[in-house]
């Protein structure tokens, strides 16, 4: 191989010097005529060393800089700036005086704009431009359209592209097409059980397609396509345990949101005994706070690290919400002890209030950026990935319902809640002061609330009635587990989670939802009470 | 100071919505003495204690704690004023384990830090004991009064208002609770404000009887001073 | 023997709450149970009326096996419940709660198409004169004071008329004088009725008891025996009586 | 009651138009902007003297997303307060409940937003696409080389009518394109589904090859979790582009654009359209909004609907001035043919039946939510409120035919 | 405790409802579209009655009245798309020919009679809320679980109704009918019919829960709301009891939903969101649980308020209704009804009743 890159440098040495003629007409053309042959000749002498020059050109993000050509980073770094990298004869990230990347916005750029049918000339060696993209996942579709290629001038580019390749996945996937070539190349049964093994170990998504195609070509023998076969068969086995991890991951973090939102609606609900129907509206509340707060810290205090924010947002969505829900006590919920049912009346009012009100405020759209720690996901093999921002609601749920765990059960506070909420006459008698615990009741039941708004951003919505959405599902969690049982929120939370997953897997979404629904039924059949049911006389009516 | 009535009750009236109860009542309730108050069903012995505690807005009249006001005090203030109760119908928290139900007691205590004196309230109610851990609501009857009273000592108090404390309690043990209050009465200067029924238990502990009427004060005396007979024209119906 | 109980047993979280090898009961017997607080009395009736399930055992009434049969069953083939705990219907007036208990047909057509005939409110309101209820018929049943409300579940029970009624503490809440009327009201009673009566007064166990008097202890039949022999027992006097026997003796 | 009272007095200088369009309610995300962008057009008009010498009068009402509201509403618009027509509605469903009340009250509902086709009422002007206008262009340039050459296609959408009959559509026209039945999957999610994991997943699988892409039909707020899922598993743009139907500018102002850039949408106009109308179309909008002091202000968007809303009143306006009447035959009739400047470049009404001819756009979302227009119609596409691939023998002609006929 | 029978209230509603409204129609003050209006709120009201008995007095809170509503809505258009259908010379209603279906699915066949039309929109609410009330009955689920599994259960109906496999128009619902027993729907006497008829079913309705709640059978659900174990011991059968009322209360809503779908010309699984099934609940809570003239006034009221509401004020109504649910709770006792009362009894001379005495 390297002799045949030693045969091939005198060649590539005349063509890098057309290549710099082309390059230049192409940036500053007398003509649009010589533009247009210019990148065709470009496009036709498939140089490398040209290729993100190309890309640039393709993917509409050439630009001058001091009558450099340069393109940005395919993501922007915070406020609308980018990172910048000069294009040919190299291509580097460019740094400003002190070592640091250079970040411009795009209005400091100059933009070159190349006519669409310019541009058409580059679709035929799109793939192989690609190779040298900046982004992994435009690489990684590269190797992919790459794959049933023979002709070894491509190979060789694809050789020079794993090279720098840094991309676990798209070199995963670029060894595949390597492998592909030569397996089809194979003649001998055992070189190509070699290779087919090497797919297997490399084990690229698109592995089990591969050997499946070559199994059906039958290319060398019958014992050669049983042996693609029946790798590509346990590839996909092993990639269907996995799933199986990936679904009960789902399941887990399905079951945390739920368990989230129920949290504050148990204790709220459960133990003092108020049907909150504006429980979804904390959850907006802490919703738009965190929206708020993003836009505080990037517009008004113009930080541009966008992770602070979310940061700042946890505590303040918890006490923002909570407040609201101190305030709701104190005006309205305070007058109804007495009366359960008309708290449902009231607050049902009072989420018509609550949704109008941030839809005048706010409007009906808004956006919550994810913060950049949490984006991506971790990726635990080849073909799992767990996604940060879930891993964070789940640990998340998790503090909470430790938190709230100790609350309850292992502090004073939580002895007087339960007291209250069970008697408040005798409490009160008991020189509890059940107005205080009441309105603390309600502020951490709400803080919840807001809390789990807070979280929600990172994978839905922020809208108005953004908490219509979850509260049958909340009722239904708090509800199955038992009023007013912490466990049985936890447990019906990741119940819940756990079996929607299942059934989605079997049904549509749409007839899983029902699935879940019939089975909640039938479990209440089962447990009137919810899962875990007083016992004995506490029990009666 | 040690002869002026830990509890006075001036003309005090107070209803449930429309229908009055109390008219115009008036007691007083001797320091480190037991005061009893009896009458027949209904004539609103366990309003009149509701109205002490604040759980029944007193319409008029007064009522002095310590020679202070307490009339429109909140129960918590009152009852961290140092007056227990323990009410008619037990009152347990019912999803609290019986021990946190003792703990309760310990939120009017005038030290912060104080902790259950396990040892004396296990000794004059051994279930309870045993069943520290058990939901309160699961115990019987008897068992639950026993807590309802064990958790009115725990709290310290200075006056304690008893409803019908014996009630559903097997004889040894209320006996047993007639010789403590005593005790405490007369060791730790206690001062109680109980409502019996029964004559038995009344006689054993009592140093001043009232008889209730339909809202109002109609007889009351020295355990000496009130002959059965009478007492008997007043219970009778 | 109306009433046969065998093996009974039942357990909450480990503890055995109720344990009884043999109970019966004749017809038109008036039969006491006594026994130290949390003996399993009362559990022993929310048994019979199938408010409790049993871990085991037999119980049958009339001839008939009644356990594991629904509260409406067994309240159906005439037994009759008072609750140690007052439990009427808040929201109804005492008549209303008394006309709920009389006994009568009481499926849902014979309720939509009921009319009051003389002889009903007849022994209505007899039974409210008997039990000291007419001051009060009109009121809510939910806003009695204590006493007057174990009147009303008395009352409920005697309108009910069953064939075996189940009185849990009666007493509990009343004068001495009420108490000797409620007595005299059961003694009545128990000539047409059988009654089981648990009770922790002693005056009025002596008044009632002309019969046998069964005594409970931990779930179990400690004895089973008259008022004098009971009384006597040195175990009951340990664990149930106490000092206060000394002063039964001087009655 | 309301008794029709002082209406005489003014009626002489104003003419009175319905805004139907949800204020509140799980609509009201999409459909306040169309209120908005109707109050607009109706200033200007005013602000230029009216209607044939009468001020436009807007009587804006509230369905609140509830169905059954909007036949109430439209009854009391066009009986109570003889409106002369009607702008609004958004989903097909409210479209729907209202169609039997225009039609026996003779009203004129101008429908601003893309449908499914299969109808062919006198009395809704569509000025929304039609199947043809929207779903087919965007298929073919995803099969296109151009397009990216993609050979299996995700059919997902929100269950209900437009998505089914979009997918039904959308399935006939690639089966007759040659892409085999398994490479095409149909799936549908509930109203506000939150959760796509296990799609997500499925999806992935499925474009495992690079060969497929994504005809989504999500709508509302289900769109917000299903991108950041899709990204989160490790998907883009480049490994498995997503077309969508229903996602517009004014929705990516609620969204992280950062998971959507390089994704895909078909309409008929974008705000990124660079028409020196549409240039300033969209500056008279933020203006407006700012003005007014709307939520948003000066940072709202111009997208389809919004622009086909705004374009729906000065079709009428014209129609009137050409009709000389609000007389609702004569307006209609007055609409046949007519063509209008409108920001999205002239677009001509369709000579026969209700439907908008207009050019047909798929952009490519950018980072700032706007989208870059890489693929256009060659000028306008006729409107086909039948699909011939799944009703070829059926078409829509209201001066010919009565409506719908058969085609021979 | 009972609300004394004031026949000034019947008066009152009558002369209003039967004769003031329709007289303002006839003679040209009021137009059709308002007397269809309350004709609307009319069927929302009957609906209520049966929450009211089902709720206000036995306890039991059921969300899915907004289903047995719908089931009566889409019987009733059922029958009626079939008419136009078949008089169109179609043998498929419109939308099942674009859903590629080519045979009248079997459940559709009944409806072609409007006498199988009625028994069915009757029979199939009551059949479901038999088997409903008797499963969850028989295993004593009650008070907050009942209420959710009911909504639950309404929220997969929701979902089912919503698929276009179902074949009931998904979505879209049915719409666009022209007659109802050979009368054209959109003719303004048939209109006023329709509104007198609702006007004369909501009498009835009421008349009839009257008389139930009045007897015995009211008691026993009263007894039950209040202790279901106690009144078990008294030897009534509670399950029995309430299975009658949960399918009384079912029809009731089905009824409302018959006569609402000729009179609104759309039904779709809308009705039946978990927002309307609990805002039908709102109806009496506002009005005043537990008394029936409050459930037809809170349904007539709130309905009233809504409609006004969205066109006088859109863009703010929600605050109105909003605030006006607070307030009602926060300052009126019972309702809308312990609203009248206490008007009722600031003006009487026995204001100051005798406080009575114990003995
Ligand atoms: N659900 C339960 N869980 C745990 N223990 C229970 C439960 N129910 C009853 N017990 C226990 O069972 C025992 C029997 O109770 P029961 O109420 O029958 O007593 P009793 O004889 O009626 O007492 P009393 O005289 O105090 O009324 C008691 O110790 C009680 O604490
Ligand atoms: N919540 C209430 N609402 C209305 N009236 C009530 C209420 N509670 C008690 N009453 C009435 O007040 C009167 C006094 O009741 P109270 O409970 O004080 O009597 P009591 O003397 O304690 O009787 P008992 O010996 O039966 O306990 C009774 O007539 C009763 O009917
Ligand atoms: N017509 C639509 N987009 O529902
Ligand atoms: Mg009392
Ligand atoms: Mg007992």
């Amino acid at each position: 191989m390297l002799m045949c890159c030693l045969l091939l440098l005198p060649l590539k040495v005349a063509a890098q010097d057309s290549a710099s003629i082309y390059t230049a007409q192409l940036l500053q053309p007398p003509n649009d005529s010589v533009r247009t042959q210019a990148i065709g000749r470009l496009a036709a002498l498939r140089i490398p060393a040209t290729f993100p020059l190309l890309i640039a050109i393709n993917d509409k993000k050439l630009y001058l800089l001091d009558h450099k050509a340069v393109t940005v980073d395919s993501k922007p770094t915070g406020e609308g700036t980018y990172r910048l990298y000069s294009l040919y004869p190299d291509n580097i990230l460019l740094t400003n005086s002190s070592g640091q990347p250079l970040l411009l916005p795009l209005s400091a750029l100059q933009t070159v704009d190349i006519p669409r049918a310019d541009r058409l000339q580059l679709a035929g060696i799109a793939p192989l431009l690609n190779l040298f993209s900046n982004d992994a996942q435009k690489r990684i579709l590269a190797y992919t359209q790459l794959k049933n290629t023979g002709d070894s001038a491509t190979l060789s580019i694809l050789q020079a592209a794993l090279a720098k390749e840094s991309n676990a996945d798209a070199r995963r996937t670029g060894k595949d097409v390597l492998y592909a070539a030569r397996l089809y190349s194979a003649t001998s049964t055992a070189a190509a059980k070699a290779y087919i093994d090497s797919i297997g170990d490399n084990w690229s998504d698109n592995a089990p397609v591969l050997l499946r195609n070559y199994a059906k070509a039958g290319f060398l023998n019958q014992e050669t396509a049983h042996y693609a076969a029946a790798q590509a068969i346990s590839l996909e086995k092993r990639y269907d345990s996995l799933q199986r991890i990936q679904n009960f991951f789902s399941g887990l973090s399905l079951g945390s949101i739920l368990i989230l939102i129920a949290l504050g609606l148990s204790i709220v609900y459960g133990l003092a005994g108020i049907i909150n129907m504006a429980h979804g509206e904390f959850m907006m509340i802490g919703a738009y706070t965190t929206y708020c707060t993003q836009v505080f810290f990037t517009h008004t205090l113009g930080i541009p690290q966008t992770d602070l924010f979310f940061l700042a947002a946890l505590p303040l969505s918890f006490m923002i919400a909570g407040a609201m829900g101190w305030i709701l006590e104190r005006l309205v919920i305070r007058h109804l002890y007495a009366k359960p049912l008309e708290s449902l009346l009231a607050t049902w009012g009072v989420s018509l209030i609550l949704i109008q009100t941030a839809r005048l405020l706010f409007g009906d759209l808004t956006a919550v950026k994810t913060p950049q720690l949490l984006s991506g996901g971790w990726q635990v093999s080849p073909h799992l990935t767990l996604p940060y921002n879930r891993i964070f609601i789940i640990v998340l749920t998790l503090l909470m319902v430790v938190f709230t765990y100790l609350m309850l059960y292992r502090s004073r506070l939580g002895l007087q809640i339960r007291a209250v909420t069970q008697n408040r006459q005798m409490s009160a008698c008991l020189g509890i002061e059940t107005r205080r615990v009441a309105s603390i009741t309600f502020f951490i039941g709400s803080g919840l609330a807001g809390l789990a708004g807070c979280a929600i951003t990172l994978i839905g919505n922020v809208v108005p009635d953004m908490g219509q959405t979850y509260i049958v599902d909340s009722f239904l969690v708090v509800v199955t587990g038992g009023v007013g049982k912490l466990a049985g929120t936890i447990f019906s939370g990741l119940g819940i989670g756990f079996f929607t997953k299942i059934s989605e897997s079997f049904f549509q979404a749409v007839y899983g939802k029902v699935f879940i629904l019939v089975f909640i039924m039938l479990f209440m059949q089962y447990k009137p009470k919810g899962l875990f049911p007083d016992k004995g006389r506490v029990a009666e009516d | 100071m040690m002869n002026t009535p830990v509890l006075t009750v001036n003309n005090i009236s107070a209803a449930y919505g429309q229908s009055i109860i109390l008219r115009g009542t008036t007691l007083s309730v001797k320091r480190g003495a037991v005061t009893t108050v009896m009458g027949r069903n209904g004539v609103g012995k366990t309003t009149l204690l509701k109205t002490i505690m604040g759980l029944l807005p007193a319409q008029e009249g007064s009522i002095l704690f310590n020679n202070e006001n307490i009339t429109a005090l909140p129960p918590h203030k009152k009852a961290k004023a140092g007056i227990a109760y323990v009410p008619q119908g037990r009152e347990i928290i019912p999803r609290l384990s019986v021990y946190e139900n003792l703990l309760l007691g310990l939120e009017a205590h005038p030290d912060r830090k104080a902790k259950i004196p396990e040892e004396e309230i296990y000794s004059l109610f051994p279930i309870l004991k045993d069943f520290r851990k058990r939901a309160g609501g699961n115990l019987s009857g008897g068992q639950q009064q026993q807590l309802s009273i064990a958790r009115a000592l725990v709290s310290n108090p200075s006056l304690l208002l008893l409803d019908e404390p014996t009630e559903g309690i097997q004889p040894s043990i209320a006996q047993e609770i007639g010789s403590i209050l005593q005790q405490l009465v007369q060791q730790k200067g206690l001062s109680v404000l109980l409502v019996e029924q029964k004559i038995d238990f009344a006689n054993q502990v009592t140093d001043h009887y009232y008889f209730m009427d339909r809202g109002r004060m109609v007889l009351d005396g020295t355990a000496e001073e009130l002959k059965h007979s009478e007492l008997e024209k007043h219970i009778a119906v | 023997m109306l009433l046969n109980v065998n093996n009974l047993a039942v357990s909450f979280g480990g503890v055995h709450a109720l344990n009884l090898d043999h109970f019966s009961l004749r017809d038109k017997e008036l039969r006491v149970i006594i026994g130290p607080n949390g003996a399993g009395k009362s559990t022993f009736l929310d048994i019979i009326c199938g408010k409790t399930k049993a871990d085991k055992g037999e119980i049958f009434f009339n001839g008939k096996s009644i356990l594991g049969k629904t509260e409406v069953k067994i309240a159906e083939s005439g037994i009759g419940r008072k609750f140690q705990k007052p439990s009427v219907f808040p929201g109804l007036t005492v008549h209303d709660n008394l006309l709920l208990a009389a006994k009568m047909k009481k499926d849902i057509f014979s309720s939509l198409f009921f009319k009051s005939t003389p002889a009903l409110a007849d022994r209505i309101h007899s039974v409210a004169v008997k039990l000291s209820l007419t001051n009060v018929m009109y009121k809510l049943a939910g806003d009695l004071s204590h006493g007057q409300k174990q009147w009303l579940e008395i009352a409920i029970v005697v309108l009910q008329d069953p064939t075996l009624m189940l009185i849990d503490e009666p007493a509990a809440g009343m004068s001495d004088e009420e108490t000797e009327k409620t007595g005299a009201l059961l003694l009545e009673l128990s000539k047409a009725h059988s009654i089981i009566v648990i009770e922790h007064d002693m005056k009025f166990v002596e008044q009632i008891a002309n019969e046998l008097v069964t005594v409970l202890v931990r779930g179990k039949r400690l004895m089973e025996g008259t008022f004098a022999e009971v009384k006597n027992d040195q175990r009951v006097i340990d664990c149930y009586l106490g000092r206060t026997n000394a002063q039964l003796e001087t009655l | 009651g309301k008794a029709g009272s002082s209406d005489s007095a003014t009626a002489k200088e104003t003419v009175k138009i319905g805004v139907l369009h949800s204020l509140s309610g799980t609509m009201a995300i999409s459909e306040v902007s169309l209120r908005d962008a109707v109050q607009m057009a109706v200033d200007e008009i005013n602000a230029k003297g009216g209607v044939l010498g009468k001020q436009i009068e807007p009587v804006i009402v509230d369905p609140a997303s509830d169905w059954d509201l909007f036949a109430e509403k439209a009854k009391e618009l066009l009986i109570d307060k003889k409106v002369s027509a009607v702008f609004g509605c958004w989903t097909s469903v409210s479209r729907k409940s209202v169609l039997p009340v225009f039609e026996q009250n003779n009203g004129l509902l101008f429908y601003p937003v893309q449908y499914e086709g299969e109808e062919c009422s006198n009395s809704v002007i569509y000025t929304g696409a039609t199947p043809n206008q929207q779903l087919i262009p965007a298929a073919e340039y995803l099969m296109s080389e151009k397009g990216g050459g993609y050979k299996k296609f995700y059919l997902l959408g929100t269950d209900y009518v437009f998505p089914r009959t979009a997918n039904k559509i959308l399935k006939a026209y690639l089966l007759s394109k040659g892409i085999p039945k398994e490479n095409i999957i149909e799936e549908y999610t509930p109203f506000h589904h939150q959760d796509y994991q296990t799609i997500i997943s499925k999806v992935k699988r499925f474009a495992a090859d690079g060969k497929a892409c994504i005809l989504s039909t999500i709508n509302g707020d289900s769109n917000v979790p299903f991108y950041k899922e899709f990204a989160n598993q490790g998907l883009s743009s480049a490994t498995c582009p997503i077309m969508a139907f229903s996602v517009a500018e004014d929705e990516l102002r609620s969204m992280d654009t950062e998971f959507l850039v390089g994704h895909l949408a078909a309409w008929n106009y974008f705000q990124s359209n660079d028409l020196p109308e549409n240039k300033k179309f969209v500056a008279d909008f933020k203006a407006f909004c700012a003005k007014k002091g709307l939520p948003g202000g000066d940072k709202r968007v111009t997208d389809d609907p919004i622009c086909w809303a705004y374009t729906g009143v000065y079709l009428w306006a014209k129609a009137a001035e050409k009709a000389g009447s609000f007389d609702v035959s004569k307006v209609r009739n007055a609409l046949y043919g007519l063509d209008y400047p409108s920001p999205d470049g002239l677009v001509k009404m369709d000579p026969r039946n209700h439907h908008l001819a207009k050019p047909v756009v798929i952009g490519e979302i950018k980072p700032d939510g706007q989208f870059d227009i890489i693929w256009k119609s060659e000028g306008l596409v006729d409107p086909q409120p039948w699909s011939p691939l799944t009703s070829p023998d059926k078409d829509c002609d209201w001066v010919n035919h009565n409506g719908t006929y058969a085609k021979k | 405790m009972k609300t004394k029978n004031n026949p000034l209230y019947y008066i009152l509603f009558i002369a209003i409802f039967a004769i003031l409204l329709p007289a303002g129609y006839l003679s040209g003050l009021l137009s059709v579209n308002t007397i269809s209006v309350w004709g609307r709120y009319f069927c929302f009201a009957i609906a209520a009655l049966g929450i009211d008995l089902i709720w206000g007095y036995t306890g039991i809170l059921s969300m899915c009245q907004a289903f047995f509503f719908c089931l009566g809505s889409y019987g009733i258009a059922m029958h009626l798309l079939l008419k136009k259908t078949v008089a169109a010379g179609a043998v498929l209603p419109d939308f099942m020919a674009w859903n590629k279906i080519d045979t009248l699915p079997l459940f559709w066949q009944p409806f072609h009679s409007f006498g199988w039309s009625l028994a069915l929109c009757l029979l199939i609410p009551a059949l479901f809320a038999f088997v409903i009330g008797f499963v969850l009955f028989r295993s004593r689920i009650k008070g907050v679980y009942m209420a959710i599994i009911t909504q639950a259960l309404t929220l997969a109906m929701w979902l089912i109704f919503l698929r276009n496999e179902t074949n009931l128009g998904g979505t879209n619902g049915l719409t666009d009918f022209n007659t109802l027993l050979g009368y054209s729907l959109s003719s303004s006497s048939v209109k006023l019919a329709l509104y007198m008829i609702s006007f004369a079913v909501l009498c009835a309705a009421y008349f009839f829960c009257y008389r139930i709640t009045n007897s015995k059978f009211g008691k026993v659900l009263q007894a039950i709301r209040d202790s279901e174990s106690r009144i078990s011991y008294a030897a009534y059968k509670v399950v029995d009891y309430k299975l009658a009322v949960f399918v009384v209360a079912a029809l009731l809503a089905a009824v409302g939903g018959m006569l609402y779908l000729p009179q609104t010309g759309i039904i779709t699984p809308g009705r039946m969101d978990v927002k309307a099934s609990v805002e039908m609940v709102m109806w009496v809570a506002l009005g005043g649980r537990g008394n029936l003239k409050g459930a037809v006034l809170g349904a007539l009221l709130v309905n009233f308020l809504y409609s006004i509401c969205t066109s006088l004020f859109p863009d703010s109504w929600l605050f109105i209704l909003g605030f006006l649910f607070v307030i009602t709770v926060l300052y009126f006792d019972k309702g809308f009804m312990g609203l009248l009362e206490s008007i009722k009894q600031r003006f009487s001379p026995t204001r100051f009743k005798t406080p009575q005495t114990t003995h």
